[in-house]
């Protein structure tokens, strides 16, 4: 049965194969590693100060997060097992439920965990309109919506926007399910649409364009980031892109094998990343530097889940990379900003690992040099981080590894020297309506000045710089695509 | 089965029929009303009209004719007044009276209808199909919809909802508006309608205008009441689209909105009188106070929006599968938003309760057994029937079966 | 009322009543409806008493009759409905001694006259109502010159809530005798003239005694209030 | 069909009445309310026989035209209606210290019960003025004996507009009788001119009296002072019977058709008007009185629209009027004043009654008041009058509003604090009061045989 069959209310239905197997595995493994670090690096019920900074949150975090994560993994698994649309729209809704309260429980989540309900409610409602208009036959403009169902879970590019704001506040252990498990099955979602007979062609290449668009763009914005978290959560959203443009190119197993690769790979840079918040008790990268020598395990795994991610060719995990790679052979255009994207993630994480491993050690308190986080973490890493190493093969495009890699350092290097901070983005917190009641009805309240002035001022420091890049980036895909 | 009893006025009968539409209906109000009977006594006057309004809702719901109808109808509304007022607060007063100006002014358009489609037809049984004037149906269209709380003529909920007791409430938002999409719904079984872009329109405006309305007030009872316009309104959208499985979706979705918006009503009179709370603004930390009742509530509130798998998703879903059947892209849309402007207004509610600090700390307090139960009942009826939809016998069945035998 | 608003809805109405007036049929013409029908017949079949007059009165309309008897006694009763809680009047001053002599000198015979007329109705005209009014007056012709304490004592003490109702129970009594004899509720038998004598002049008496005791007791109470 | 109990329906509560004031005062309600059952139980009996035809009576042999004849005809079965109500409205009073049930009090309503009857059965002109004069007279009586104040002056407005609406009407009959030198109305009906002044001014002329007689807008002025400070009892059968009278007259009236026109909008004012004035009382008897302008309005209008819908409605709301009344003066015995405000706290049985009343004087259906104002107006709207359909539907819902607004006030504001304590209403009130609310909706749920019956 083919799960894009719209399904009848309260029956479910459940299928099983390749993909579903793929997808399912993958969220096993990453879930037993996420839960591993929480046991151990998160507090219980009588949570010391250290466990703060690293899980975030109130005191007995790890009961709440084992209790939401648990069901999370359970949703997921429904998700990619759903044998009808009904069936993963029911599982798909839960799981943006949980995902709230996952990014709930980081501190000063509260606004972005709000707006991530908000997109995925609204996310979920168009996925909804999707699949009543697929079941209604009108499969063109159902799947439309799917696919911007899906993407606002994936993190596809124009509806992103809630992705680096949860990813970031979220405690790390959460990050690492959303990064690794959650937006992945949106990515399986705009799988099994684009791989459905019924869609229409036009869509494979939108997809294909979005994800083009999304790669480089992440990559950029991820590039001016001075918070790890941060960082990695536009790395994802780039990441997303370079999955996207695979599937949307008819690279289906080079995108499904770069689905488990950033899947592990973003998991083990999240945990590390937590580790060490969970030493030092911050993640902007401006605090950090020299930690190779206090957190070398963590460091060697942050190098290994990093390389992977570059499409380092000695590793298995290049493989699905290089294959998106090849799909774009022949158009020089797509081949020219992926390039750009491929570059742009070797920057990114050469300035993580950087800047947080290498350099001198900005933290001068000794006392706080203590070991590394323990087995468990380490253990757990080298699981995730074999991963990639399951099926190693034999590099096939070494110098587009190389290039890629230098061009990379040289954007590293270029903004290590000269590059501008971004300015900082701020979560607004939406909507204002949220607690604090305007007058009742009847006749709506006017517009108050100063949410008018502050609209205007967000639109300004945010949202213009952002249009203006994504514009640009637009205009370079269609001319090239041209 | 049909039961044909007296000749009310000339070629009118008083006629009982039992079908599935009607069973549901009548199911749906005996449950209900068992659980606004807990709680506590509130005097011989009260529990008489209970009782009262509890039979003539089964009317309703096992009428046989148009006229059988009309009157259970009318007895319901009139029965249903003193149990608003039955505070008997100036306030409280003043919702009555407009309740009623609204209620009889829809009385009578119907009956003037009913003239109308008894001068063409005669007695309109609900076996049959006829053939009718077009003003017939529109008039009855419309006093049906004063009480379905359709947008122009929605005044009376708003204030009557919120100042009634909370069991009273929880029924009026619970089945007295139902019972003019019901009555509706009857109307398209017996007659064609004519093209019903109006009802469409009107219904639309409503879910999106009471919605938009609900998320800027702060009275919860009220934004509850503002909730049920918006909420109902889906049933006469559906009713408009004619597909019969818009229609299942519509009539089963008076039954899953029954239990839902019931449930919401107990809530907010468990937190009334409880922890003395009315407005939204004042529920930081509730939850901490009352966790079983606020878990209650959240649930209902899923519910409600339409996060699967809870009952109010399969309603929405049923609506939205015969909307998007029969093409009706518009009313697909409203239905979709009305379900994320459920969100907007419900979900502040259960993020303040549950995450705000408390104004003041205090023991929990949630009520005693007899109290709660009702209100964790409706919760698990919102899951099971949400869950078990498509077991025979659940009201998805009974809905569709309904729906077979009006599909025209 | 404004009186000139007054005055301009009555002319209003009146001259339309008057236009009517002018269009009836000619007054007095004999081929006129109320002349060629009903009333023809009336005259024709002759009066089967004496007098055409009551026996309009008493036989072809005796209903209307028993109406307007009733219509009487039921006025007294609701004057005496309203005059029941109030106090007894204050005596009369005493009268003038010529009058007071005239009065008792008169007073058989006026009381004889009455009964006469009353009786008499059979025959020629009077009749019940006629003499009712003249043994009324004798009673209130005495009320005003001896005071109401006297005038009552003129009327039959016991007997008085039986006698006061005597016109409408004569004709209910009348009615059903008739019945029995007749088959017909009020009619007179004709073939019995001794019981139709005697029907009629119980009717007769009852009105005569009956509204007699009405107008007076009309007057005290009035007088009492 | 003849037979002898027709005139004994008009000569039984005559000679009880007459007889009641030889009897003491304690046993004058029992006697009259005996011998308006046996007057109930005569009337029952000719609604029996009418199944199979009308029963004509030729008074003393007579035949018509030449005599009187009396008739009991579908609309004479307003007979049963007047005996019921008149008959519960004497022990209703039993309890009141008005003098309704003195000896005098009691022969006023029983020869007043027995103008009724004469009215309702009367085919002969003038026997219907004459009887019209017993119902009239004994009306003032009955106004006349309540203790309130100002019952005096409203008694003699009464008066005096009764007495012009019957000088009217004899005028009327007089003119009648010029034109067709007959008064049997069967008669009158054959031998009517086809037109001209006299015979429009005759109809004319009835019609306006007998409007007069039954309070219609702009004629009712004197209506809400006379119903309202009647004791109540009394307001029963004044509200209930008396002003319905006129609407006889006007249906025994020839040539009817003739005024359509005006008996319609007539009716649509008075209908509305009533409602309104009735919005705005704040006493519920005065408030009950323009009830019954607002529903005489009904049925006028209904007179010209369907005539079996007014007959049934004038009927049906004889019951209602009178239960709504007696349940008014229920709360006005235990409140001991015209302040009746959290009265039916303490009384729930009274309380539902008057309810049960309202709902019927609405016209919700299964009640009584619905069969005929459904009639009415399935005739408005069959006749192309669809203004006229929308106001009686209008004036239903301020009516209710009306009666809403005395629900509240009975039961749903605090009693003043010197009237704790009260209780229910004794059981001769109480029976009286279920009796009727339970006719009038019994009424409603046979409401089509019946109409058929009266339709006949």
């Amino acid at each position: 049965m083919s799960p894009l069959t719209p399904g009848s209310v309260g029956r479910f239905t459940f299928t099983v194969d390749s993909v579903t197997i793929h997808f399912a595995s993958l969220t096993v493994l990453i879930g037993i590693g996420v839960f591993v670090f929480a046991l151990r690096g998160m507090s219980g019920p009588s949570g010391g100060g250290t466990a703060r900074a690293a899980g975030g949150g109130r005191g007995g975090t790890r009961g709440r997060f084992l209790l939401t994560a648990l069901p999370t993994l359970g949703a997921v698994l429904g998700v990619v097992f759903a044998g009808d649309l009904l069936t993963l729209f029911v599982f798909f809704e839960i799981l943006a439920l949980l995902g709230f309260f996952l990014v709930r429980q980081g501190d000063g989540a509260r606004g972005a965990a709000i707006r991530y309900f908000w997109t995925m409610l609204v996310g979920g409602l168009v996925l909804l309109a999707g699949i009543l208009l697929r079941g209604g036959g009108a499969s063109g403009p159902g799947s439309v919506l799917l696919l911007l169902g899906f993407g606002v879970k994936a993190g596809m590019l124009p509806v992103h926007g809630w992705l680096p704001a949860a990813h970031s506040k979220a405690p790390a252990p959460a990050s690492a399910l959303l990064s690794g498990v959650m937006i992945k099955t949106g990515i399986y979602g705009i799988f099994r649409v684009l791989t459905d007979p019924a869609t229409p062609e036009m869509l494979h290449a939108t997809v294909f364009t979005l994800g083009l668009a999304g790669a480089a763009y992440g990559a950029l914005r991820a590039l001016v980031q001075s918070d790890a978290k941060r960082l990695l959560a536009w790395s994802s959203v780039s990441q997303v892109g370079v999955i996207l443009t695979g599937i949307g190119a008819g690279a289906w197993e080079g995108s499904l094998q770069h689905v488990m690769t950033h899947a592990s790979a973003k998991a083990v840079l999240f945990l590390a990343v937590g580790a060490v918040a969970l030493r030092h008790g911050t993640v902007q990268l401006a605090g950090l530097g020299g930690l190779w020598r206090t957190m070398p395990v963590t460091f060697a795994l942050s190098l290994f889940a990093g390389l992977a991610l570059m499409g380092f060719p000695l590793l298995r995990a290049s493989a699905g990379k290089a294959e998106i790679h090849h799909a774009l052979e022949g158009v020089p255009s797509a081949e020219a900003v992926f390039f750009l994207a491929s570059a742009g993630t070797v920057a990114i994480l050469l300035k993580l690992i950087a800047e947080v491993f290498l350099g001198p050690a900005r933290d001068p308190d000794p006392a706080t040099r203590a070991s590394e986080i323990g087995g468990a973490l380490t253990a757990l890493g080298l699981i995730i981080a074999a991963l990639p190493l399951l099926h190693p093969a034999l590099p096939t495009d070494m110098p587009y590894f190389v290039a890629t890699f230098g061009a990379g350092t040289v954007l590293y290097l270029t903004w290590r020297r000269w590059g501008p901070a971004w300015p900082p983005v701020r979560i607004p917190s939406l909507p204002s309506g949220w607690t604090v009641p305007l007058p009742a009805p009847p006749g709506l309240p006017a517009l108050p000045e100063a949410r008018l002035q502050r609209a205007v001022e967000r639109y300004a420091r945010e949202i213009a710089p952002n249009l203006a890049l994504l514009f640009v980036v637009l205009l370079a895909v269609v001319f090239v695509l041209r | 089965m049909e039961s044909i009893l007296f000749e009310i006025v000339p070629e009118l009968r008083l006629h009982l029929r039992f079908d599935a539409l009607g069973v549901l209906f009548s199911a749906t109000a005996g449950i209900l009303w068992l659980l606004v009977l807990p709680g506590p006594r509130r005097g011989r006057r009260y529990e008489a009209l209970l009782a009262l309004s509890f039979v003539l809702t089964l009317g309703v719901g096992t009428a046989g004719n148009l006229l059988t109808l009309l009157m259970f109808y009318e007895l319901l509304s009139l029965a249903a007044w003193p149990l608003i007022i039955h505070d008997e607060t100036a306030e409280a007063l003043a919702a009555g009276r407009r309740y009623l100006a609204y209620v009889l002014t829809g009385a009578a358009m119907l009956l003037l209808g009913l003239a109308v489609v008894t001068l063409a037809a005669g007695d309109v049984g609900f076996g049959t199909r006829v053939e009718v004037p077009a003003l017939g149906i529109v008039l009855l269209l419309a006093g049906f919809s004063v009480k379905a709380a359709l947008l122009p003529v929605h005044g009376w909920v708003p204030q009557a909802h919120p100042i009634a007791p909370a069991p009273i409430s929880a029924l009026l938002s619970g089945l007295m508006v139902a019972t003019g999409s019901f009555g509706m719904i009857r109307l398209i079984q017996v007659m064609d309608p004519p093209p019903l872009a109006i009802l469409t329109g009107v219904s639309a405006l409503t879910v999106v205008l009471a919605g938009v309305v609900a998320t800027r007030t702060d009275h919860l009872k009220r934004r509850l009441a503002w909730s049920t316009i918006s909420q109902m309104a889906y049933v006469p959208l559906a009713i408009s689209v004619l597909d019969r499985e818009a229609l299942a979706g519509g009539i089963v979705h008076i039954t899953h909105h029954a239990f839902m918006k019931g449930g919401l009503f107990l809530c907010a009179g468990l937190l009334l009188h409880h922890l003395g709370i009315r407005h939204v603004s004042r529920m930081g930390g509730a939850a901490r106070r009352m966790p079983w009742t606020m878990g209650a509530f959240t649930l209902l509130s899923l519910g409600l929006i339409g996060i699967p798998p809870l009952s109010g998703f399969v309603s929405k879903w049923v609506i939205g599968a015969g909307m998007a059947q029969a093409g009706a892209w518009i009313p697909l849309t409203v239905l979709l938003t009305g379900a994320l402007l459920a969100a907007l207004y419900l979900m502040p509610i259960v993020h303040t309760a549950w995450f705000d600090p408390p104004p003041s700390e205090g023991p929990q307090v949630d009520p005693p057994p007899p109290t709660l139960i009702p209100v964790l009942a409706a919760a698990a009826i919102t899951i099971v029937l949400g869950i078990g939809a498509a077991l025979p016998g659940f009201p998805l069945a009974l809905a569709r079966a309904a729906a077979r035998g009006i599909g025209g | 009322m404004n009186p000139r608003l007054a005055a301009a809805f009555v002319t209003g109405l009146a001259v339309p009543m008057l236009a009517a007036m002018a269009a009836l049929p000619r007054h007095g013409s004999p081929d006129q409806p109320i002349h060629t029908h009903v009333a023809r017949e009336y005259i024709e079949s002759g009066p089967e008493t004496g007098n055409l007059v009551t026996a309009i009165l008493l036989d072809y309309r005796g209903m209307d009759t028993f109406g307007e008897v009733v219509v009487i006694f039921v006025g007294l009763v609701a004057v005496l409905v309203l005059a029941r809680h109030r106090e007894p009047a204050l005596p009369a001053a005493s009268p003038s001694p010529i009058v007071a002599f005239i009065v008792r000198l008169v007073t058989p015979f006026i009381a004889l006259f009455g009964f006469h007329v009353i009786l008499s109705g059979l025959e020629v005209p009077g009749g019940g109502l006629q003499g009712a009014a003249i043994l009324g007056g004798l009673v209130i012709l005495n009320g005003f010159v001896f005071g109401p304490q006297h005038a009552r004592s003129l009327l039959p003490g016991r007997l008085l809530p039986w006698l006061q109702g005597a016109g409408p129970l004569a004709f209910l009594a009348a009615g059903i005798v008739g019945g029995i004899a007749t088959g017909f509720a009020l009619g007179y038998p004709t073939h019995l003239p001794l019981l139709h004598e005697a029907m009629l002049m119980g009717v007769e008496l009852g009105i005569g005694i009956g509204g007699a005791l009405i107008f007076s007791r009309l007057y005290l109470a009035l007088e009492d209030a | 069909m003849t037979t002898h109990w027709l005139p004994a329906l008009v000569a039984i509560p005559i000679a009880g009445g007459v007889l009641v004031p030889t009897m003491s005062r304690r046993w004058a309600p029992a006697w009259g309310f005996g011998v308006l059952i046996a007057t109930l139980g005569v009337a029952l009996f000719l609604t029996g026989l009418l199944r199979e035809d009308t029963v004509s009576y030729a008074v003393g042999g007579w035949p018509p035209p030449y005599g009187i004849e009396l008739r009991f005809d579908v609309l004479s079965t307003f007979a049963v209606p007047i005996a019921l109500v008149a008959a519960l409205a004497v022990p209703f009073a039993t309890h009141s210290n008005e003098p309704v049930t003195t000896p005098e009090g009691v022969a006023v309503i029983l020869v007043g019960t027995g103008g009724m009857m004469g009215f309702v059965v009367a085919a002969d002109f003038f026997t219907l003025f004459v009887f019209l004069e017993v119902l009239s007279i004994s009306a003032y009586g009955m106004v006349a004996m309540s203790e309130e104040r100002g019952a005096g002056l409203a008694a003699f407005r009464y008066l005096l507009m009764g007495t012009v609406a019957s000088i009217v009407i004899l005028l009327s009959v007089g003119l009648l009788y010029t034109l067709t030198g007959s008064l049997n109305m069967a008669d009158v009906g054959q031998r009517l001119p086809d037109g001209g002044l006299p015979l429009h001014l005759a109809i004319g002329g009835l019609a306006a009296g007998f409007l007069l007689k039954a309070a219609v807008f702009p004629l009712h002025v004197w209506l809400p002072d006379a119903h309202a400070t009647a004791p109540s009892a009394v307001s029963a059968i004044l509200s209930g019977l008396i002003v319905k009278m006129g609407i006889i007259g006007l249906l025994r009236t020839p040539g009817l058709e003739h005024l359509h026109e005006l008996l319609i909008w007539v009716g649509a004012a008075s209908l509305l008007a009533g409602a309104l004035f009735a919005l705005v009382q704040d006493d519920l008897k005065r408030m009950l009185a323009y009830s019954t302008v607002s529903n005489i309005g009904l049925v006028v209008l209904g007179l010209a629209v369907d005539r079996t819908g007014a007959t049934v409605h004038i009927l049906n709301h004889a019951i209602i009027k009178a239960s709504l009344f007696l349940a008014a003066g229920a709360f006005i015995h235990r409140a001991g004043s015209r302040r009746i405000e959290g009265t039916g706290r303490s009384m729930p049985l009274t309380t539902s009654a008057f309810a049960v009343g309202g709902i019927a004087a609405i016209g919700i259906p299964p009640t009584g008041g619905f069969t005929g104002k459904w009639m009415i107006v399935l005739g408005a709207l069959e006749a192309g009058r669809w203004g006229f359909a929308v106001m009686i539907l209008l004036g239903a819902v301020i009516l209710a509003l009306c009666y809403a607004r005395f629900v509240v006030v009975v039961a749903f504001r605090p009693s003043p604090a010197d009237r704790e304590g009260t209780s229910e209403a004794p059981l001769v009130m109480l029976v009286p009061i279920f009796v009727l609310a339970a006719l009038s909706v019994g009424v409603g749920i046979i409401g089509g045989p019946f109409a058929a019956f009266v339709g006949k």
